[in-house]
């Protein structure tokens, strides 16, 4: 034993005087660090109550609980995640997975009550004093427990697609749907949205599973297009999509129609539900559109006998003559309706009420009739020189194509209008070999079509010059030529807080010759098979009419639906109001069920 | 028409004249729906005529001054007679031109005064009237340039 | 190494006979289950013969958590925040090794920032750690000033990890995938300041400690582990490399960014429990100079997790994977079995306690004083919670 | 490594053999000639390091894997030997004769699986369960949910919604997908 190893502990008096390393509590105080995972924060404005916290809570600490100032609205389930900080473990995985990146920490770790239940409380809702602190954990830029972007959709090329009306989008394979399909959260907020209130997470899992035959089934109990709108539906389930705040929504059209494009037509039968035993009562529909398809699908299923009235020679109405095959392939569309008609449904084509068949006559034969004979009449411009004979509708020129007949547009066209008909004329006419260009009067993001669709025709190489009002249509030197005179147009705010309006610029005018002109700029009803005296009994106003709960009218008989007797005027809305109209004639024709539920509600 | 309260009572005139055309076409169309919205335009007069009458008495100041957005729709659509089943796009067109017309009367008259106190008045009655026109042409662009 | 064939006779390690207890010349006594130490909740059963230890056995199962049986319920990113738990002073192990066999069974490659964090991180906690049992080892001899040096000292390396992850103890920071965030503005100029504190403060420690009469008479000679034992008792670590097994597998096997890190395996040459605390206090030394090179060499941006599925369903396809790391105490590892579903099928995490604590301490406490028991264990740096899961 | 998994497959009928990482080869043998394999690659082939043995529940085909997972310092490799044991007859030799931990685990296993290892010593004690009442814990059947749900109580006052339900419970109660 060395004297070194005897005194060298010694050494330890040396440090006597040193400062302390701790710190006098509660004289001074120790903030957390700024990225502390201390108490929980919500921006309750920002949450959309996706729920996804309460999902990947591994300890169930967070329960989703009903908020009333956020109650019913589109995009939000109105519930909020409240945390009960005795199971809580601080991890912050529901900061990580949070949807919307509402959900963070405080830097703040001292809380102190004598009462337990206050540590049960809903962040952002229930007042707390760290709620705005501007430290605490967040989710670091770059880090993602959730794919933000989308599987891309294969496409053909522009040059390739202008080549034939062959379809332009490819569809996802099964790894890509896969892949996509796991980006899914499975909230349901797109339920919610979805006019059909599709069962769109269920589907989407029934991806995951490999389970198309389930997935298909899933999607036939809220629509019976769905290898139509897997195509073009105007997707507003993916306009709320939770995944789509901070990153690109889950592909859920895209994901829809692979669904349908995995299971062959003729398994249809075996997979799906059959129609009960007929119930002996008998519904007339006018019109083979999505919205009377779907009210005869239904119908059907309940073992009503149905009779569809087309004035056409084939169904599908506004989806075969107003959809180009390049967006929506003919044998998809067939695909649906062969499955309607394969259950019984009769559709009686060539066949256009108050010519054919008088809507009196179908009031008497039968014990219901559903009317969803939508927008077919162009809107016109009221121009000077509209009439002129080169001035085409869009409707028709997408109905010609659709039939096989030539529209003779010319080589050199302008389509006017910023809806999916104006886009889809000046497709059709790229297709036909023509040199477009689209003249709308506001800027191209306020155009109502879809964003896709505007993209596509310009890749297609459509020129489109916004803000460009028409005001004239005037002759040109030759008879099959045509002079449009146009505007430019400032675009003014609305003070009122609506969308900017355009003003013309009459000092900027210009005038241009076409082979044609295409008018695009929007529909409205044809009601000529209904006397003046039903449409005022059925309270048409305009050529459209708000029908009552379960699409009834005035009339006892007589159910709506579909363009003209709604909002959004889309396939997808029309479907709904098919089948909601169901529902409606469904109690209607079983009037024990009707009376029953009358005596609960009173 | 050379004094003020001569032509405040004239414009005050046009406005129930106004009221009066929409609520005879309200009389005439064929539809409920339609009717209730003539109804409603021939209400809109009513309402122009009480803010004249309050001008008249002095509660309120016409303002001239203010400057008023002219969308110019209505300067470049073709017109529409009136008749029994006009639609909500006609009628709009109608009401839109009738305040464009009497935009441009006060305004015309205006220009033929000296400067002076029936000046003002003209100016102030256009400015009204181009207020009644972008309330409709508003209505239009709402509601029928949907696509377009 | 050479064959161990001379310990395959069963005798060497077979369990003592049962002492007569009925004849009142022994005394039962149980150290614990309070910290005996700071080495965590276990128990000793000891059989006495005056003051010297004639029968050792050891009792666990005062932390048994079922860590393995939550995880067959929990899916894969919500196990990341349960590992942890599993040792409570090095918890950044637990996260590492979870997170690379999910990593391999799912084929996901993380990013190379990521990898230098990582092994920062891992450094940081094998610094914080060693600190602390530093401070035990000198408590469990008497000497409380030293526990108060390095166990307060380690607070500032906590202070470390509460910058760089957001929590001090529990850090969960790294995830399958990569790790959750990148370093704070100012981290590398404090985390410098702490290193060169913590070097500063290991030369007073030594020279208390180490150069200290009564710590050496006691721990000098104390439970030696000798190179014949190393294999059959399956004795890992600096317990192992203090009589001279050069294994480490950061240098055997490299991980992370250990071969592009420079250092070197320390070994000792007689492993009693003094040669085992100074080869910790020389790894502690070897931390920092490591934490220093990881500074230096971390990439400053460029992704720190790999591209995910979505967690929330996240399937793994079957397989199975035994992931290890040199811990503190040796081979800490995770053996890890999946069935393609949303959960685990197996986990099995092996901390080098399970036989430092009960098959090697039950052999080395037999003929020693009972006043030394506490420095034993403590010299063979056990954690019951790893035991027991 | 080729060579010396040819010779166990011949002299052990091992199989499955699976390279499952770099340095990581699993491979299966029957319970009977597992004890003697062992014995054979610690002594013959160098895998003197047991790191550690466990076992897996495959409920669904009625087996216990019991793994034992080998490592060879020298050659930096590790060996994963796989041994089905049927559930019925949940028994295996012991090896706490070849490694001196074994007996930890095989304690171990004995109470989380309830797996026998007889001759093993002290297999009987309690390990971590002192005054376990329910079946081993870490068979696939013990629901520890269910387990937790009839022991302890739930604290009072929560509930929850689910997003979607709560969202057609109050916007569009009579439409979407029918009940069934």
């Amino acid at each position: 034993m060395s004297l070194k190893d005897l005194l060298s502990p010694f050494f330890v008096w040396q440090r006597a005087f040193e400062k302390p390393y701790t710190t006098l509590r509660p004289t001074l105080d120790r903030p957390g660090a700024p990225a502390y995972r201390g108490f929980h924060i919500n921006i309750t404005e920002t949450c959309v109550g996706c729920g996804s916290c309460q999902t990947i809570c591994q300890n169930n600490a967070i329960d989703m609980v009903a908020v009333e100032a956020y109650a019913g609205r589109a995009g939000d389930s109105g519930l909020r995640p409240r945390f009960d900080y005795g199971r809580c473990c601080w991890c912050g995985l529901c900061v990580d997975i949070c949807t919307a990146a509402s959900l963070r920490m405080s830097n703040e770790y001292a809380w102190i009550s004598d009462d337990p239940d206050s540590f049960h409380f809903t962040a952002g809702v229930d007042d707390k004093p760290w709620q705005d602190n501007e430290l605490g954990y967040r989710r670091a830029e770059g880090y993602h427990l959730n794919p933000p972007k989308r599987i891309e959709m294969p496409m053909l090329s522009a040059q390739e697609s202008l080549k034939s009306f062959a379809e332009v989008t490819l569809g996802y394979n099964e790894e890509q749907a896969k892949k996509e399909a796991d980006r899914c959260v499975e909230c349901g907020i797109c339920v919610a949205t979805c006019p059909a209130h599709m069962d769109v997470p269920d589907y989407i899992h029934s991806i995951r599973d490999g389970d198309y035959e389930k997935g298909l089934q899933l999607m036939y109990r809220t629509n019976p297009f769905p290898a139509t709108c897997g195509r073009i539906c105007t997707r507003r389930c993916e306009s709320v999509c939770p995944v789509g705040i901070l990153g690109e929504p889950v592909a859920i059209r895209w994901l829809k129609r692979f669904i349908v494009d995995q299971v062959d037509k003729k398994d249809y039968q075996r997979i799906l539900e059959k129609p009960i035993a007929s119930t002996g009562f008998k519904v007339a529909i006018i019109g083979a559109g999505p919205g009377g398809l779907s009210a005869a699908y239904y119908l059907r299923q309940q073992g009503h006998a149905v009779t569809v009235y087309e004035a056409q020679a084939t169904g599908g109405g506004m989806l075969r003559y107003g959809v180009p095959s390049y967006r929506l392939p003919d044998a998809e569309l067939d695909k649906d309706i062969d499955h309607i008609t394969s259950i019984g449904v009769e559709i009686k084509y060539n066949s256009r009420i108050g010519k054919d068949v008088m809507f009196e006559s179908l009031l008497e034969n039968y014990d219901a009739v559903f009317m969803s004979t939508g927008l077919s009449v162009p809107s016109s411009m009221r121009i000077n020189g509209e009439n002129h004979a080169r001035v085409l509708s869009g409707l028709q020129i997408l109905a010609d194509v659709a039939s096989d007949r030539d529209p003779g547009i010319g080589k050199k066209v302008a389509v006017i209008g910023g809806g999916n008909v104006a886009m889809d004329a000046a497709r059709v006419s790229r297709r036909l070999g023509a040199e477009v260009t689209i003249l709308y009067r506001r800027r191209i993001s306020d155009m109502p079509a879809d964003e896709e669709e505007i993209h596509e025709c310009q890749q297609e190489g459509c020129t489109i010059v916004p803000q460009a009002i028409p005001v004239e249509i005037i002759d040109a030197d030759n008879k099959q030529k045509v002079c449009i005179k146009w505007g430019e147009a400032k675009m003014v705010d609305d003070p009122k807080g609506g969308r900017a309006r355009p003003v013309l610029q009459e000092d900027k005018m210009h005038t241009e010759t076409y082979d044609c002109i295409i008018s695009a700029i929007g529909q409205s009803s044809n009601l000529d098979y209904l006397s003046k005296e039903l449409q005022e009994q059925l309270a048409f106003e305009w050529g459209k009419l708000t029908p009552a709960e379960y699409q009834h009218t005035s009339m006892k008989k007589v159910f709506v639906g579909g363009d003209f007797a709604n909002r959004t005027a889309d396939a997808i809305s029309a479907i709904e109001d098919g089948h909601h109209a169901a529902r409606g004639i469904n109690r209607f024709l079983n009037p024990d069920f009707y009376t029953a539920l009358e005596k609960q509600e009173n | 028409m050379n004094t003020v309260d001569e032509i405040l009572d004239y414009a005050i005139e046009q406005e129930q004249l106004a009221a009066d055309f929409y609520e005879d076409v309200a009389q005439r169309v064929e539809t409920a729906g339609m009717k209730k919205i003539l109804l409603d335009f021939a209400e809109e007069e009513k309402r122009h005529k009480k803010i004249l009458l309050a001008v008249k008495t002095g509660e309120h100041e016409l303002t001239p001054e203010q400057e008023i957005l002219d969308l110019k729709i209505s300067d470049y659509l073709v017109e529409v007679k009136t008749s029994e089943n006009i639609s909500y796009q006609d009628a709009l067109i109608i009401a839109m031109q009738r305040e464009r017309a009497a935009y441009n009367l006060y305004n015309d008259m205006a220009q033929k005064v000296p400067d002076g106190k029936l000046k003002h008045i003209l100016l102030g009655l256009a400015k009204e009237e181009a207020k009644h026109k972008l309330f409709f042409e508003a209505e239009y662009d709402e509601r029928v340039l949907t696509d377009n | 190494m050479t064959q161990l064939t001379g310990h395959s006779s069963a005798l060497d390690f077979a369990q003592p006979e049962p002492v007569d207890m009925a004849s009142g010349k022994y005394v039962k006594l149980w150290q614990g289950p309070q910290h005996p130490g700071i080495t965590g909740n276990m128990s000793l059963e000891l059989t006495l013969d005056g003051d010297t230890i004639i029968d050792c056995k050891t009792h666990v199962g005062y932390l048994h958590r079922g860590f393995e049986k939550l995880m067959e319920r929990r899916s894969f990113i919500q196990n990341f925040t349960v590992v942890c738990r599993i040792a409570v002073p090095e918890p950044t192990f637990n996260e590492y090794l979870y997170s690379h066999a999910v990593e391999q069974l799912s084929g996901i490659k993380i990013p190379e920032r990521a990898i230098w964090l990582r092994t920062m991180n891992l450094e940081l906690m094998r610094l914080a750690s060693f600190l602390m049992w530093i401070g035990g080892m000198s408590g469990a001899f008497g000497q409380y000033t030293v526990p108060n040096w390095t166990t307060a000292y380690r607070d500032f390396v906590l202070d470390l990890f509460e910058e760089m992850t957001g929590a001090r103890i529990y850090h969960m920071y790294i995830v399958p995938g990569g790790v959750r965030a990148g370093l704070p503005d100012g981290f590398e100029k404090r985390a410098r300041d702490i290193m060169d504190g913590a070097e500063k403060l290991l030369d007073q420690v030594e020279r208390v400690m180490f150069n200290n009469a009564v710590f050496k008479a006691r721990s000098k000679g104390l439970g030696i582990i000798t190179p014949d034992m190393i294999d059959p008792y399956g004795i890992v670590g600096p317990n192992a490399r203090a009589c001279g097994v050069e294994r480490d597998i950061r240098k055997d096997e490299p991980y992370l960014a250990y071969d592009q890190l420079n250092f070197e395996t320390i070994t000792g040459k007689d492993s009693d429990a003094y040669e085992r605390a100074y080869l910790r206090l020389q790894e502690t030394r070897q931390c920092i100079s490591l934490i220093r090179q990881c500074l230096d060499k971390a990439p400053k941006d460029g992704p720190f997790q790999a591209d995910m599925p979505n967690v929330l369903h996240w399937k793994i396809p079957a397989g199975e994977t035994y992931v290890k790391a040199e811990c503190t105490r040796g081979e800490y590892g995770y053996y890890m079995v999946t069935d393609g579903s949303e959960f685990v099928r197996r986990v099995h995490v092996r901390g080098p306690s399970y036989t430092h604590a009960i098959a090697v301490m039950e052999r080395l406490a037999v003929g020693n004083n009972i006043a030394d028991i506490a420095g034993l264990m403590v010299s063979l740096h056990t954690y019951p919670p790893e035991i027991e899961r | 490594m080729k060579d010396m998994l040819q010779r166990l497959q011949r002299d052990f009928n091992i199989s499955d053999i699976t390279e499952r990482q770099l340095r990581l080869t699993t491979f299966h043998v029957k319970k009977q000639s597992a004890e003697t394999l062992l014995r054979e690659l610690r002594d013959r082939e160098g895998y003197t390091h047991l790191n550690f043995m466990t076992c897996i529940d495959y409920i669904e085909d009625d087996i216990f894997t019991l793994v034992y997972m080998l490592h060879n310092y020298d050659k930096k490799n590790t060996l994963g030997i796989h041994v089905n044991i049927s559930r019925d007859d949940e028994a295996m030799i012991s090896i706490h004769t070849l490694w001196a931990q074994a007996w930890t685990y095989q304690r171990e296993l004995r109470e989380m699986y309830g797996i026998r290892f007889p001759g093993s010593p002290r297999v009987d004690e309690d390990f971590c369960l002192e005054g376990w009442d329910q079946i081993p814990p870490m068979r696939r059947e013990f629901d520890t949910k269910k387990f937790s749900e009839e022991r302890f109580g739930h604290r009072a006052g929560r509930q929850s919604e689910q997003p979607r339900k709560h969202m057609k419970v109050e916007l569009y109660p009579n439409r979407g997908g029918d009940e069934k």
